[in-house]
């Protein structure tokens, strides 16, 4: 049994790592469902457009072309950001903005559609192909030989775990001290008394959508570039996976999608280690059915009071 | 004009215009395309220089231009007279005639007949979310289990379509009541996603259970319906047996067997149609709405929730195991590729877009959103990117959808 | 109502058994603390007021009856049952009913509409009696019709009836809820500020309209009412309560008079 | 009750006279190019409609067939099974007689159906799985090797030449990846060679790390994939990651031209003779190239043949008719770019051949030692 404990380790990273992926999209489902208490179901498809923009410009430069290979990934991440964050406002503006006072099943139903739309907008651009992501990011960044077993990491999986530790500590004190991170918590708890109070509530949402957008390009492009192959559907499994995550750590609650992200992602990951890997899709969907039924709040969410 | 108006349309303008660069350029204007030496960019900014000069000129020019508010006059669609069933009458006529003029084309009949299997898919999942609020977004799950259940009955049992179809619809609905119990007290986004995941969790089971469906080989052969006790088919499965053709002693033509199927299916709307017509106006239906509107005052009326909420879900999910039963006998084979969550979006999006709670508007919607490919073929490629943007739209502008249902009118006795 | 004939009415109301009786009634949210220690009763066709200023708990008290709030402590007797923590359908069907604040009424259905809806319980609601049009689901569609035109009649609301209810007036919301939890032959009937928001003309009819649905409906009335002439006016007793407390009970004169809510309302000196 | 059948019966008659059929077209032989336009396997439908419409057009050039032109009547199914019986009935009621495709084995099931009944003779030059061929149809027939035949060529190989200590085997849980690894597995175990591992992954799923350290655990040296490309670029790039240190190997699904880093170098692969090599098809790769197509695609060889196969048998029979068409092509040899090409009763290319090439870091392949 000399390799129980490596191997263990080994998945815990692999775990960890896969969580980093799906905190990084699941805060940008928190905030939004944090303030104005909708699911964005476009925001998987927000960071697969991310991936594209983060290829586009590498392709755009051109790899060859004798850059460091960092150079080219602040680039993509520049770019994919401006672009991706243009686009998480321009969803907010034109498919949930009028529709903020209607019944729940109205913008929900308008965020499918908006889902679908994006999904098939990239088609149509950059055809239904699986696109190979150049390698940038290669090499392990530690590689330890225990008991004959090598437990490593990868640099582009360790560079996600970092950025989206950084990330989270960066956006939880914003969130706590900043003025705008104020009036976000302020609509949180009720937005209605937060615009009587002179706070711009659209500016807040947009905002709200900007910075999740902004965070899913982060995500689209790391994930690109350490998976290497992206294509326009990759947003839906990835989008139901983050929600998922957002849930279980409590939905509203910023630490609470990362340690549901991690969660997940070490679930998943010992369900494949020790089950079939074909059951691994099967066990985050009935966590996610669970946890619905038992504690919608979610781990560490405040629980509703159904106002009578 | 004040100076200051004139110079905040023009700032609005070049924002309005600056971001659309931003969103069409590096998008649109540059196309990556996989060719033999890998990965290609295709540059064309014309489509993106026009964006954005329309959405410049637009941005200038709106202030000034009132657009009218486009709706359709109240009296118009809320017409206060109590019409008789006229809608479904002109269908039937309508889908009864048409196969027989110049339109009835073999194409043409094949294209109907699956926008028969989606108006039943609606009609059923309209009144899961038109009557009684509760969005599902794994309708395609059910759809699915009407079919396997046709499939296996049919496979292992010999069962013909018409013992199985009861039988279909039944473990649909009992599926949606072992899963709708523990759900259905969960609020509609919650709901909503849970219903995914449970859409996903049968797909991915049909997928994997191997013994039992196959796994993606899915099943195969399945045997068509037939009419009047006589098989459809050109040579009949059974060595002795007769075929309807050889009854009528007419010799197979290969749009006769599409047209029977296209009446079946028919046959199967108008049942599901008139059943639900009925149901809405009897009392569990008037409950289902009124749970739509406000559950909290249905408590408070001694309407159980749970109840309601199961008998809407379990009829609609019963209607998407009869479209389910049919679709594998059309088919003639069933694998787990066809009831993805792309499926559930597309019936969705028909009762939206039809109007939720008006079976008139859900065919209406059915009928065009599976007939509009057919006719522009090159359109198909466009036809989900439409249905996107069709559905955000109808949430902006009409979120009582195409044709809405109006009130009835009740005459109270004196 | 004089104050000595209020007195008798109060007094042979006691005798009888009353048909919803709270004992020490206490709802706790987490750490707060909303409503302690509440006892009353409300006898048979009495009409009971409960006034308090503003957070005093009063809609909580009417939330834990009508089962909307499961209480943390003390029973709810009503019939000889307690009911204390049952599901609010469950309760609303042996008997009590309850209006809200903000009028609840199913705006996008018509106003016969939403009569028919609250008497769902005593329908036909058999699937196959309905699809099959029997002549029992026939009879008992048409009788509930009748019970409709009668309770539209009762509150005049008969032009509207094919109107849906978000259109209606906001007085014409108020009395369509009344008549809608009158319709469904209530034995307890709970209003929860009925005549807020009512102009002086409208808050008569509404006295009138209460103790008419008393008299002929032998109904019990449970009343939350920030309308201090309307309480005095109608109230058999009234329970005067403040931050979750109950500061004072009796009759309206004994109210008026108890000093303990003179200071709840008018502030010590 | 019998009264109601015959007025029944006499109505549909009266109703089905009335469409009848339209005028035969003349001039022209309608060929269906079934192929995969749109959806998410679109490339090998690009490699289909190239090697049909060169056979085609050269064909054309030299008069094609029975003196008159063969006409390519392109459909799209996506490789949806719901979309399958809307193209086979548009071939049906366009009077069409001759197909050559469908692209996937799980579109292609609904559409043999209605083909076999209607009599039209449809040739696919890419559906591998083994079952479309076990029911029976008599105008059914394709250029390519099935799972069966292609499973056994790479578990020959496995054994004999790669003898792997630990070997895993891996499948996407498709028609075609768990087709093609069930037909590996049978034959190594009948060779006496215990494979570690059974798995399937889920398509479209992008991390596998777990699945990777399982098999490092277990000592995996040598992991056969069944499977499409994408799932695979993913299992080599993350196996390359955690220097997992196995050999993989995969069916000629996965070479295609975005295999390639190197985390692809020396990956295995059964293939159909690179037929873009013989001295005699020079004439053809030029035309490809000409196109600026590439005709080292695993299906343009098969695709191309297919079309030649079934000109060739419209020729041979010296008529229209899809059941002399049929009959002749299960009775003869034909001369194609794969070599001679010979059918089995159920329709299957007999003498279909599967070599190993190694696949390198550029894409390129070579023969295996």
């Amino acid at each position: 049994m000399e390799t129980f404990f490596p191997q263990f380790l080994q998945q815990l990273i692999n775990g960890l790592s896969l969580g980093a992926i799906y905190a990084l999209i699941a805060i940008g489902y928190t905030m939004v469902y944090g303030i104005i208490g909708m699911i964005n179901f476009a925001h998987g498809e927000i960071y697969m457009i991310g991936a594209y923009v983060g290829l586009v410009t590498l392709t755009a430069i051109g790899t060859a072309a004798g850059y460091p290979p960092w150079l080219l990934v602040v680039a993509a991440l520049a770019i994919a950001i401006m672009v991706t964050s243009t686009y998480g406002w321009a969803v907010e503006r034109c498919a949930y903005r009028s529709l903020r006072g209607s019944p729940r099943l109205v913008p929900l139903i308008s965020a499918i559609g908006m889902s679908i739309f994006f999904q098939n907008y990239v088609v149509i651009l950059h055809s239904s192909r699986d696109l190979s992501v150049p390698e940038l990011i290669t090499g392990r960044l530690f590689s330890m030989d225990m008991g004959g077993f090598e437990v490593s990491m990868s640099n582009s999986r360790a560079l996600i775990l970092i950025v989206t530790v950084v990330l989270m500590v960066a956006v939880t004190l914003f969130i706590r001290h900043a003025r705008m991170g104020r009036a976000c918590r302020a609509c949180s708890q009720d937005i209605r008394m937060a615009g009587l109070l002179g706070i711009d509530v659209n500016k807040v949402i947009s905002f709200t959508f900007i910075l999740g957008a902004l965070l899913a390009a982060i995500g689209g492009v790391l994930i690109g570039l350490s998976i290497s192959k992206i294509n326009p559907f990759i947003g839906f499994l990835a989008g139901i996976k983050a929600f998922t995550a957002a849930v279980l750590g409590g939905i509203g609650s910023v630490p609470g999608a990362m340690l549901g992200g991690a969660l997940l992602g070490l679930v998943e990951t010992f369900a494949s280690a020790f089950l079939p890997t074909e059951y691994k899709d099967m066990v985050s969907f009935g966590l996610l059915i669970v946890i619905l039924l038992i504690r919608p709040s979610g781990l560490l969410g405040r629980p509703e009071v159904e106002k009578v | 004009m004040r100076e200051t108006t004139k110079t905040k349309i023009l700032k609005d303008a070049f924002i309005a215009a600056a971001v659309t660069a931003v969103l069409t350029f590096p998008m649109v204007g540059m196309r990556l395309n996989v060719e033999s030496t890998g990965l290609v960019l295709h540059k064309n900014f014309l489509w993106p220089t026009v964006a954005v000069l329309v959405v410049f000129l637009a941005r200038l020019v709106l202030p000034f231009v009132l657009i009218p508010k486009v709706s359709v006059p109240a009296a118009w669609t809320q017409k206060a007279v109590d019409y008789k069933k006229w809608w479904l009458g002109a269908f039937v006529v309508l889908a009864l005639v048409w196969p027989f003029t110049p339109l009835g084309s073999g194409a043409m009949v094949t294209a109907m007949t699956m926008a028969m299997i989606y108006i039943l898919l609606a009609l059923g999942l309209n009144i899961v979310v038109g009557y009684a609020g509760l969005l599902d977004l794994g309708h395609a799950a059910f759809y699915a289990i009407g079919a396997y259940t046709y499939a296996l009955l049919n496979l292992h049992f010999g069962l013909g379509f018409w013992e199985a179809l009861p039988l279909a619809g039944l473990s649909a609905g009992l599926f949606s009541i072992l899963l709708g119990f523990p759900i259905l007290r969960l609020r509609g986004d919650y709901l909503a996603i849970v219903t995914l995941g449970f859409g996903e969790i049968v797909r991915i089971t049909l997928n994997n259970w191997d013994s039992l469906t196959h796994g993606p080989d899915g099943i195969n052969n399945i045997s068509k319906p037939t009419l009047l006790g006589y098989e459809i088919t050109r040579r009949s499965r059974v060595e002795d047996g007769t075929t309807l053709w050889q009854a009528l002693g007419i010799d197979y033509n290969h749009i006769y067997q599409q047209l029977v199927l296209y009446f079946i299916a028919f046959l199967l709307v108008v049942v599901a149609a008139f059943l639900i017509s009925r149901l809405v106006k009897m009392p569990v239906g008037r409950a289902w709405e009124a749970l739509r509107e406000d559950e909290i005052a249905c408590r408070s009326l001694a309407l159980n929730p749970t109840i309601i909420k199961l008998t809407a879900f379990s009829l609609g999910c019963m209607f998407a195991g009869f479209a389910g039963a049919f679709y594998a006998a059309f088919l003639g084979s069933v694998t787990p590729a066809s009831f993805e969550f792309i499926e559930s979006a597309i019936i969705l999006s028909i009762v939206v877009l039809g109007g939720m709670g008006s079976q008139r508007g859900v065919i209406l919607a059915a009928l065009a959103l599976t007939l509009l490919p057919e006719f522009a073929r090159g359109f198909a490629e466009y036809r989900m990117l439409i249905f996107g943007a069709v559905m955000v739209l109808m949430m902006v502008w009409r979120p009582q959808g195409l044709w809405p249902a109006s009130r009835r009118r009740v005459e109270l006795p004196s | 109502m004089s104050g000595d004939a209020a007195e008798a009415v109060a007094k042979n109301a006691a005798e009888s058994a009353p048909i919803l009786s709270v004992g020490r009634l206490q709802m706790r949210f987490g750490g707060l603390v909303a409503v302690d220690g509440i006892t009353f009763d409300v006898a048979d066709k009495e009409i009971y007021a409960i006034i308090g200023p503003n957070g005093a708990g009063k809609t909580t008290v009417f939330n834990c009856i009508s089962g909307f709030y499961k209480p943390t402590a003390g029973d709810i007797v009503f019939d000889g049952i307690n009911i204390a923590g049952r599901s609010s359908h469950d309760i609303a069907g042996r008997g009590i009913v309850r209006t809200f604040q903000n009028v609840r009424l199913f705006r996008n259905m018509t106003v016969v509409e939403n009569l028919l809806v609250a008497q769902h319980t005593q329908l036909k609601t058999g699937l196959l009696h309905g699809l099959l049009n029997t002549r029992a689901y026939q009879r008992s569609e048409k009788e509930a019709l009748e019970r409709a035109a009668f309770w539209l009649d009762k509150v005049s609301l008969r032009e509207v009836a094919n109107r849906e209810a978000g259109n209606l007036s906001y007085g014409q919301q108020r009395r369509l809820e009344i008549a809608r939890c009158m319709i469904t032959r209530p034995q307890l009937l709970m209003l929860d500020e009925p005549a807020a928001g009512l102009n002086p003309q409208e808050t008569v009819a509404l006295d009138q309209l209460i103790r008419d649905l008393r008299d002929t409906c032998s109904v019990s009335v449970l009343l939350i009412e920030h309308d201090m002439s309307l309480v005095m006016e109608i109230s058999d007793r009234i329970l005067v309560m403040e931050y979750g407390q109950p500061i004072a009970e009796g009759t309206p004169e004994k109210v008026r008079n108890d000093p303990n809510v003179i200071r709840a309302y008018l502030g010590s000196e | 009750m019998k009264m109601k059948k015959t007025v029944v019966a006499a109505a549909l008659t009266a109703a089905m006279v009335l469409i009848g059929g339209s005028a035969l077209a003349q001039g022209t032989i309608k060929v269906a190019v079934a192929s995969a336009i749109t959806g998410p396997v679109a490339q090998y439908g690009d490699m289909h409609r190239a090697g049909v419409h060169l056979a085609v057009e050269q064909a054309n050039a030299e008069g094609g067939a029975l003196g008159k032109k063969i006409e390519i009547v392109e459909m799209d199914d996506a490789c949806e099974p719901k979309q399958s019986p809307a193209v086979a009935n548009r071939v049906v009621s366009d009077k069409i007689k001759f197909v050559l495709g469908h692209v996937c084995s799980g579109s292609f099931k609904p559409a043999a159906q209605i083909y076999n009944e209607n009599d039209i003779v449809m040739v696919s030059s890419s559906a591998t799985s083994d079952d479309l061929s076990t029911y029976g149809y008599k105008t059914f027939f394709r250029t390519i090797g099935k799972d069966s035949q292609q499973g056994p060529a790479a578990a020959e190989y496995i054994v004999s030449k790669a003898k792997p200590k630990k070997l895993a085997i891996v499948h996407d849980k498709q028609t075609y990846g768990q087709g093609v690894a069930t037909q590996v597995r049978n034959t190594v175990e009948k060779k006496g060679l215990k494979p570690v591992m059974f798995e399937a992954i889920n398509k479209g799923d992008t991390d596998y790390s777990a699945l990777i350290t399982k098999m490092k655990r277990a000592g995996v040296d040598f992991v056969y994939y069944g499977g499409y490309h994408p799932e695979l670029i993913i299992l080599l790039k993350q196996a390359h990651d955690q220097n997992l240190g196995a050999r993989w190997m995969g069916p000629e699904g996965a070479a295609v031209s975005d295999v390639k880093g190197d985390s692809a170098e020396g990956l295995l692969v059964t293939l159909p003779p690179d037929f873009s090599k013989e001295p005699a098809n020079a004439k053809i790769v030029e035309a490809f190239k000409a196109k600026r197509q590439d005709p080292s695609g695993v299906f343009v060889m098969t695709s191309y043949a297919a079309a030649q196969v079934l000109i060739d048998a419209i020729k041979g029979a010296q008529s229209e008719d899809p059941k002399k068409v049929a009959d002749y092509m299960h009775k003869n040899r034909f001369k194609t770019v794969l070599g001679d090409v010979e059918f089995t009763p159920e329709g299957d290319w007999a003498t279909a051949r599967f070599d190993i090439f190694v696949w390198h870091k550029d894409a390129s392949k070579t023969l295996a030692p």
